[in-house]
């Protein structure tokens, strides 16, 4: 992984989402989905981002494609800073920016044939003819691993695991160099999933493309990343390569998300670290290391001063001050 | 011997706008006290319908076609409903999946805490009241008093999933039936939870049936595991046999799709297709489409279940081949 | 190459049909809803041939032959006050009444699907939509009708109008609901990551999925709508004499309850039919369309 | 504060009653509220039922012959033509113990013309230039031009005299104060209203305790409480219930030809209704005697403008009048071409009209004109007839004074168009001829001139008449002495229950 | 909660606001001008001039609407062109009538409603479920007027055990409560209607829910499941329906307040309107779009009582 080229830098991303109430119905709090985020994606990598539910997976990939309006920070593709731009002017970036979603059958409409649904994007973005547009539809149905017959039928009409792979093909269709997958196998079946892993790892080869592999299943993201991100509650924590981060994570948190993971392997005596209590909910902020309160090692420190983002070798960052 | 929980040739049938379809096909196993038994398999192999079908809860449509459930030695099938009713949440209590969904959003904690134990032991308020502030506190839910007034809303998910736990326990069952009591949860949650179930289970001796699709849990808590495929089992047998040694080519697939969180170089295998729905009737083996062994046989006749060794079997034909090359090799 | 392996023949075979044409098979499974339907196309037929199933025009009067009851020769359902041939009135009616119904509810819908789409897709325009809506709807609907009447003058017309924009916020208050859950849909979010406008997502996209609340409710306002004209009628705002417009002719039979009582009962049967088959075409379309009665009884 | 149902509903219930212990009270059920108590205030017929009980004028018309007769008035004299001495009874007092005398008379009159008063019956004492109070019980009413109508405009409801001091110190529009047979108790606005009776009546007080108006604002439920004894007593009933109120068992009926007129009118000023030849063509295609046969005898079928309960009436009207005849109008329509364009019918939602506006419509069209309906709420109706927006209207006159004078004068004559005259008619000759009527004291003369406007009136049909009214009242079987007016007031005054 | 309050009762405001405008400008469009209603057909035009400038109808409409406004302000809503009195005063004597009315047919469109929807959910596809399901869609398909004569006929008429007219009785004494029955049952019938169809759809759907399953595996009874577990649950969406329809209770009152004679709020409202008696109109109006905006806060509060993840705060 040398000669990495920036694809994506991001400084200080914050995305919030007001709490409304009170009687004239004003934003009482924020949640802070996103917090003061910053990090940098190579062109071609693998960048898997972890952390548990809610902690701003979701909202760092939507914001990252100008789906969310962010609150703060600055985003550059290619050098460019894309973070402010009008509607309009986004619309040369989403061709090259796009997203694969957790539930396939969710994010297909139901009343549209799949033909249609992805010729639609080539209606939204090219000037091809019908039949031009029809080709391409057929061609990337192929690409997927499905069949030209399929064209004509319904999101109902196919199983899970196809309805995935028609999600690929809609992200896939206009070339982008980045596709953030959100959780893209994650209500999938293992045999199912491990099917659309390797499509997506044998699309990557093929056109070079970058992912943001977001999933809270540590398995599947040491499967599939080159680098890795932790969150947790809309901070990062760590991030390293993905040797960096499961043989020699540093965070508390990445050790206990870790070693909470149920290993395959029957008899195995676990050294689970055990975190106590559960997840602060976003709108009660800790103040200090949002960690803090289920903290194994946490110091009164910890509770006042929000850790720094430190590099603590190369392209291994953690924020914890006890390391 | 009388086992805590026998089920013989299990067969549940679904009536639907197209007809019937049998979800459980044929499907026995048994259990002991004190023992945990997984049921794994995908999605819709009909895991929830069995374990359902052990408390009498199948869905308006849903009915047992045949075969005999006996819980200690007591057939269950065709028992009445109200005497079902008295061994539900009494001497077989449930788990559910969706902490968020199971429990009612308009009754506090409390109040749906004393319910079985004011049906089944006839305690008084005050002393259920008191009985399932010890339940919660036995779960690991910091202050229970004030946990009893609160609406399930006001509690995270896996708080949520302590009380339906607790509320299972609350009459010491001798049979837990959970189904994928912690999908929903996060990682370092489930552990707690898996933990947390583990624990009472030594304390109250029950025997356990747990329903789950994660081949990770099922390593860290079964006793005995069951792999169901499209509505049938397909193996059975210890946990330690069923992860070292499995027969099934399914079981087989299953095991080396799951991405080890351990094994960086690992090459994923891919078990093509997926699975068939309920009413699809397949000649021959129902996972033959998929099977990359598929013989002719495997098309044509449905293979019966084969003894690989005690307590280990397999309904596969290759199986015959296996058992006919050993004794071959042995005589 | 790999999953089509599961899909028989026969699954594919069975999957062919539309969605609506599966809709209509399953609402075909409801008893009650295929009476609906009978009734309904026997009223469109009624409607379409009605020149041909009468032997007298709807106005044609009769004074020497006034009040007969039903079964009289050659008045099969009898005559009313002025001698007219009930059965053609009916007949005639169910023309105006299916007119009626149709028009108000198609102009309630286009009316509240386009408030209802722009307050649900739209934040800003949800407040003040919405309120707009509340003031319309805080008018007891007659109230409302009275006053627009009052205003421009009774005729069918305006009743039809009147309806119609009492009917807007009911319609408005359902699209905006579905559009709120629908706008929340990943499919929704795909969409605006493929970077599609918010025209094309909310009339291609949006809008398609809202239907079955929108047919449902459709149904049932068709017959709230007829009701509402034989209430408008029985307060002297309706249809015109001598329309043979059912309510209107319920609420003038009402005066000969006691000496013909079939001029009210006849056209009150006719409008509860018709009401009747509309609900339960509707509660039989939304059982259709929901996903959870796909199980047989 | 008003009786309460069920105590009628036993005392009612005369079929079961043997014992001769009804009590002496009965409740009048009417479809709307009085707008008001007031004869000075109001103009409307609910109004005037009640007024009629608490209230008394001058002169009233005798119920039989409909002519004037004396009431709070002893005699009158004439000393020449624009001078009307009135003597007055004496030793009468109001109910608030007000005596009665000139000084009252001329109060209610000078309230009655006074423009400040806005009142809407003004016109009726128009005429009269001065009121006099010669001595405490004699009145002089002087006018500039001889007056005809005077004891009839006297007679009428709304000339009736009310108590000074209640009229100044309280409202008599809500407290009504009169000198009447019956003393005003309460009003329960919308609900009801009750009278008592006024023990210290000048005449011989009247034999009912109480009396109660109940609002009923449906016929057919008015019937209903009729038939179950919660009222006693209805009056205008529809000719389509009369048949159900004559099935009742307990119910007697009344029925009189009354002094009421319906009738179609021409927008005179518009084309083609100014032609004659068209209005000729409708009188022609209408046939007024299969209309009056719908109303189950509750009409009378007569073509004259004049009714014959009306002052000025003349056999001969009726008969000169055009006569059904569907060929005649067929062809006037063909020649001329009235059937392409279409005529509107204006009709108000309410009474008969409806119904006149059916039949009509379906004549017309046998006829061969194109014929719409437009039915309008009373108030808008008003409003455009007035204007004259309308092609043709039906419409009903009530005439409460039962004289000629008093329907030609205010509908036809062309100082009431933008006002009463809806028809627009505007002719010089007729116009003469009813003032003629009006400023003529010899009754005899003026008979002759309102005969001879009606003749011209008729021949010119600026009018088509539909019917004239019946006046009907329904009461239950216990009441007797009741006698309903042909102008369809009626007192309760002499009224017992059996 | 009393943020939701004071917020409501500030829209309240504006609404009613909005409303007055509304129905005033409407009224003033209308044809049909109060002083020839009140003149009536023999009044001059000098007579009716006099009458408008005594109502103040030749004043700009907009500063007759400020001027409107100005007195509802200090509480003044103007007088009846009809009969002079304070409009206030008029709807306060016929106010009772109406919310006993309304009160009342709520209270059996409620308890026929919810009674019939449980009964059909808990039967589905049974003949008791067709048989609810049929009336109950009879119910919405009748016409107010047409039932209420018919009852009146049957009950009143021919059985005499019940009286027909008024409210005059308080509701408590037996002479009252058989007074309010045919009203009510007159009204109440479509609103039950609706109510039984959404209990029905509603029960049904929360019959399926997981918690239910939950309460089963516990041992609860069925009949516990359904009146305690089920029932609550499944009142939550009847209880918006129940809102929204008090609207058209509201506006169904005109009818059956005319049907049985009763002196109510209804009835003076159809009446004001008829007679073009503008302050008796914006009075009444005010008023009934009042009450159905209480009513729905009062809803919500039920709906945050009955369902503890509702708070408006
Ligand atoms: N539209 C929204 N409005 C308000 N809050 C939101 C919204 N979307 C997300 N949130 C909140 O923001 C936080 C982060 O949400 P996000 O969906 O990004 O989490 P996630 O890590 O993707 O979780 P999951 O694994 O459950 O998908 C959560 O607390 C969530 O409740
Ligand atoms: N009420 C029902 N009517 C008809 N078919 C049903 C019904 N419930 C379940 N099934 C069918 O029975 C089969 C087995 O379902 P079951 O819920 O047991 O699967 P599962 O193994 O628990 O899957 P999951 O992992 O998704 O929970 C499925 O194919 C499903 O479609
Ligand atoms: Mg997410
Ligand atoms: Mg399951």
């Amino acid at each position: 992984m040398t000669n990495q080229q920036s694809l994506l830098e991001v400084e200080d991303l914050k995305t919030y989402y007001p709490i409304k109430g009170g009687i004239l119905n004003r934003t009482k709090a924020n949640v802070k989905a996103v917090n003061d985020v910053s990090l940098e994606v190579y062109e071609g990598e693998t960048l898997g981002i972890v952390g548990e539910s809610g902690c701003g997976k979701s909202t760092l990939g939507r914001t990252l494609l100008g789906l969310e309006k962010k609150t703060g920070g600055t985003i550059h593709f290619r050098g460019e800073d894309i973070g402010d731009l009008s509607e309009k002017k986004l619309k040369k970036y989403k061709k090259d920016m796009q997203m694969i979603f957790q539930d396939p059958f969710a994010s297909l409409n139901p009343r549209q044939k799949i033909g249609n649904a992805l010729e639609e994007i080539f209606i939204i973005h090219t000037s091809l003819s019908k039949s031009e547009r029809k080709e391409r539809v057929r061609k990337l149905l192929t690409e997927v691993g499905l069949k030209e017959e399929h064209y004509d039928r319904f999101p109902h009409e196919f199983s899970g695991g196809q309805r995935q792979r028609i999600g690929i093909a809609r992200a896939i269709a206009l070339n982008p160099s980045l596709i953030v997958c959100d959780e893209a196998v994650s209500a999938l079946d293992v045999s199912v999933q491990a099917q659309i892993i390797t499509l997506l790892k044998e699309l990557q080869a093929k056109y070079h493309l970058t992912y943001l592999f977001i999933s809270h299943d540590l398995g599947v993201v040491r499967h599939i990343s080159d680098r890795v991100l932790v969150m947790y509650l809309g901070k990062t924590v760590e991030l390293g390569t993905t040797e960096q981060i499961y043989n020699n994570a540093l965070h508390p948190y990445t050790k206990a998300l870790l070693s909470s993971i149920p290993r395959p392997i029957p008899g195995r005596k676990r050294e689970r670290i055990k975190l106590q209590g559960d997840l602060p909910s976003a709108s009660n902020y800790p103040t200090g290391c949002p960690f803090h309160t289920r903290c194994p090692i946490a110091t009164a420190q910890c509770k006042e001063v929000v850790p720094e983002w430190r590099e603590m070798e190369a392209g291994h960052f953690v924020a914890c001050h006890e390391i | 011997m009388e086992h805590l929980l026998q089920v013989e040739n299990l067969v549940i049938g679904f009536r639907t706008a197209k007809g019937t379809s049998q979800a459980v096909r044929d499907v026995s196993f048994s259990l002991e006290e004190g023992e945990t038994l997984c049921i794994v398999g995908e999605s819709g192999s009909g895991k929830s319908i069995t374990s359902l079908s052990l408390l009498g809860l199948l869905p308006e449509n849903g009915d047992i076609a045949k075969g005999s459930i006996r819980f200690k030695g007591e057939e269950l099938v065709g028992k009445k409903e109200e005497a079902l009713r008295k061994l539900r949440g009494n001497k077989i209590s449930m788990i559910f999946q969706e902490p968020m969904t199971a429990l009612n959003p308009v009754f506090t904690i409390g109040y749906q805490l004393q319910e079985p134990l004011i049906i089944h032991q006839n305690l008084s308020k005050q002393e259920a009241r008191k009985r399932s502030m010890a339940l919660l506190a036995e779960v690991g839910i910091p202050n229970p008093k004030e946990k009893l007034d609160q609406y399930p809303h006001e509690l995270s998910g896996g708080m949520r999933q302590r009380v339906m736990i607790a509320m299972a326990l609350a009459c010491e069952p001798s049979l837990l039936i959970a189904d994928e009591p912690t999908t929903a949860l996060d990682v370092t949650i489930q552990a707690q939870i898996l933990d947390l179930i583990d624990d009472l289970k030594e304390q109250l001796g029950m025997g356990v049936v747990f329903v789950t699709h994660d081949m990770g849990v099922v390593a860290e808590i079964a006793d005995k595991v069951m792999v169901m495929y499209a509505g049938e089992v397909v193996e059975t047998g210890d946990v330690k046999t069923i992860f070292e040694d499995p027969q099934h080519p399914y079981t087989k697939g299953l095991l080396a799709a799951v991405p080890n969180v351990d094994d960086e170089t690992q090459e994923l295998s891919i078990i093509p297709g997926s699975m068939p729905s309920v009413d699809d009737e397949i000649e021959g083996c129902r996972f033959h489409p998929r099977c990359p062994f598929a013989m002719d046989i495997c098309k044509q006749k449905k293979p019966p279940v084969m003894n690989v060794s005690e307590n280990h079997s397999s309904r596969c034909w290759l199986q015959e081949v296996n058992n006919h090359d050993k004794s071959t090799v042995t005589s | 190459m790999s999953a089509e392996v599961v899909l028989g023949k026969k699954a594919v075979a069975e999957k062919k049909d539309g969605f609506f044409i599966q809709t209509f098979k399953k609402l075909l499974k409801n008893k009650l809803a295929v009476f609906g339907l009978v009734i309904i196309s026997l009223q469109i037929i009624l409607a379409i041939f009605a020149p041909f199933l009468v032997s007298y025009g709807p106005n044609e009067q009769n004074l020497a032959l006034t009040n007969q009851g039903v079964g009289t020769e050659g008045h099969i359902l009898g005559t009313d006050n002025y001698g007219r041939d009930m059965w053609s009135r009916i007949v005639y009616g169910a023309r105006i009444s299916l007119v009626v119904g149709i028009s108000t509810v198609a102009i309630g819908l286009v009316g509240g699907i386009t408030l209802g789409l722009l307050a649900g897709y739209f934040k800003k325009l949800d407040n003040i939509i919405m309120r707009f809506m509340d003031l319309l709807f805080a008018f007891p609907g007659i109230l409302l009708a009275m006053l627009i009447i009052a205003t421009l003058g009774t005729s069918l017309v305006n009743v039809v109008i009147a309806i119609s924009i009492w009917s807007i916020p009911g319609f408005a208050r359902i699209v905006r609901g579905s559009v709120l859950s629908i706008k929340k849909q990943e499919y929704i979010l795909a969409m605006r990551s493929i970077g599609a406008s918010n025209t094309r997502i909310l009339l291609k996209h949006i809008l398609p999925n809202c239907t079955a609340p929108i047919i449902v409710n459709a149904t049932m306002r068709m017959g709230t709508a007829i009701l509402s004209t034989a209430s408008l009628s029985f307060l002297g705002l309706g249809a015109q004499p001598p329309t043979p417009e059912w309510g209107a002719m319920i609420a003038a039979g009402q005066d000969f309850m006691w000496d013909a009582p079939h001029i009210a009962i006849i056209p009150g049967v006719a409008i509860m039919l018709t009401i009747f088959a509309f609900n339960v075409v509707g509660d039989g379309l939304r059982d259709a369309l929901d996903p959870n009665m796909d199980i047989q009884a | 504060a008003c009786s309460s149902g069920s105590d009628d509903a036993s005392g009612g219930e005369s079929s079961s009653g043997g014992s001769g212990d009804v009590p002496k009270e009965i409740t009048y059920g009417s479809t709307t509220d009085a707008k008001g108590l007031s004869p000075i205030d109001t103009n409307d017929s609910v109004s005037s039922n009640v007024i009629t009980q608490v209230y008394e004028t001058l002169f009233r018309l005798n119920p039989e012959t409909m002519e004037p007769e004396p009431l709070l008035a002893e005699s009158y004299e004439t000393p020449d033509e624009n001078t009307w001495v009135i003597k007055l009874n004496e030793g009468i007092t109001f109910h608030d113990g007000t005596p009665f005398n000139a000084e009252a008379v001329k109060y209610t009159f000078d309230e009655l013309k006074d423009p400040e008063r806005a009142a809407p019956r003004a016109s009726l004492l128009e005429p009269i230039a001065s009121i006099e109070v010669q001595d405490e019980y004699t009145v002089v009413l002087k006018t500039e031009q001889p007056y005809g109508p005077m004891l009839a405009a006297l007679s009428h409801t709304n000339a009736s005299i009310v108590s000074p001091t209640a009229d100044q110190e309280g409202d008599i529009n809500r407290e009504p104060v009169g000198t009447g047979p019956f003393v005003f108790e309460a009003w329960n606005e919308g609900d009801s209203l009750s009278l008592t009776k006024n023990e210290d009546y000048w005449r011989e007080p009247a034999q009912l305790e109480k009396v109660t108006f109940k609002i009923v604002p449906e016929y057919s439920t008015a019937i209903s409480m009729l038939q179950t004894g919660e009222i006693q007593f209805l009056d205008a009933i529809p000719s389509d219930h009369i048949s159900r109120i004559e099935s009742l068992d307990n119910v007697e009926v009344q029925k009189k030809e009354g002094t009421r007129v319906s009738y179609l009118g021409f927008n005179m000023e518009k084309e083609p209704y100014n032609e004659l030849e068209f209005r000729q063509a409708v009188a022609y295609a209408i046939d007024q005697e299969a209309y009056v046969s719908q109303l189950n005898g509750l009409g009378v079928h007569n073509e004259s403008i004049i009714g014959p309960r009306v002052f000025g009436y003349n056999e001969e009207a009726n008969e000169s009048a055009y006569e059904f005849d569907l060929e005649k109008a067929k062809q006037i329509i063909e020649e001329n071409g009235y059937g392409n364009e279409t005529v509107t019918l204006m009709s108000p939602n309410r009474d008969n009209y409806m119904k006149m506006a059916e039949i009509v419509q379906s004549q017309l069209t046998e006829a061969g004109l194109k014929v719409e309906i437009e039915t309008m709420e009373w108030g808008a109706y008003l409003d455009a007839t007035r204007v004259g927006e309308h092609e043709i209207s039906f419409s009903g006159w009530a005439n409460s004074t039962a004289d000629g004078s008093e329907l030609l004068y205010p509908n036809l004559h062309s100082d009431n168009i933008d006002a009463s005259n809806n028809a627009r008619y505007n002719n010089e000759e007729f116009n003469k001829l009813v003032e003629e009527s009006r400023v003529t004291v010899d009754q005899e003369v003026r008979k002759e001139k309102l005969h001879a406007a009606n003749m011209l009136a008729i021949e010119d049909a600026p009018w088509i008449i539909m019917e004239h009214g019946m006046v009907t009242a329904a009461f239950d079987k216990s009441i007797k002495g009741f006698e309903i007016d042909p102008t369809g007031t009626w007192s309760l005054y002499r009224v017992t229950r059996e | 909660m009393i943020g939701l309050i004071i917020r409501r009762l500030g829209q309240l405001v504006l609404l009613l606001f909005g409303i007055s405008f509304i129905v005033f400008m409407s009224m003033h469009i209308a044809p049909g001008d109060p002083a020839t209603i009140i003149g009536g057909p023999t009044a001059s035009e000098s007579d009716l001039e006099a009458i408008r400038d005594e109502l103040g109808l030749n004043d700009p409409v907009l500063v007759q609407y400020a001027d409107y406004i100005k007195g509802v302000v200090q509480g003044d809503f103007g007088f009846s062109y009809q009969t002079a009195q304070p409009v206030g005063e008029a709807i306060a004597t016929r106010l009772p009538n109406t919310i006993k009315l309304a009160t009342a047919s709520m209270i059996v469109a409620v308890i026929i409603g919810i009674f019939a929807g449980m009964i059909s959910a808990m039967k589905q596809n049974s003949w008791l479920d067709v048989t609810s399901t049929t009336f109950a869609l009879a119910g919405v398909s009748i016409p107010n007027f047409w039932l209420g004569t018919m009852l009146i006929l049957a009950f009143s008429v021919n059985l005499q055990w019940l009286p027909i007219g008024g409210l005059s009785e308080p509701f408590y004494t037996t002479e009252g409560f058989k007074q309010l029955i045919l009203p009510a049952i007159t009204l109440g019938t479509g609103s039950a209607a609706l109510i039984a169809r959404m209990a029905r759809s509603s029960m049904l759907e929360v019959i399926r829910a997981d918690y239910i399953r939950t309460a089963k595996a516990k041992g609860v009874k069925q009949r516990s499941i359904i009146w305690v577990h089920a029932l609550r649950n499944a009142m939550i969406p009847v209880i918006t329906v129940i809102g929204i329809n008090f609207g058209g209770l509201l506006g169904g009152t005109i009818i059956t307040e005319q049907v049985f004679a009763i002196n109510g709020v209804g009835r003076l409202m159809i009446d004001a309107i008829a007679s073009r008696d503008f302050p008796m109109v914006q009075g009444t109006v005010l008023l009934v779009a009042a009450i159905f905006v209480i009513v729905n806060l009062i809803v919500d509060i039920v709906y945050a009582v009955i369902d503890p993840r509702i708070s408006y705060d």
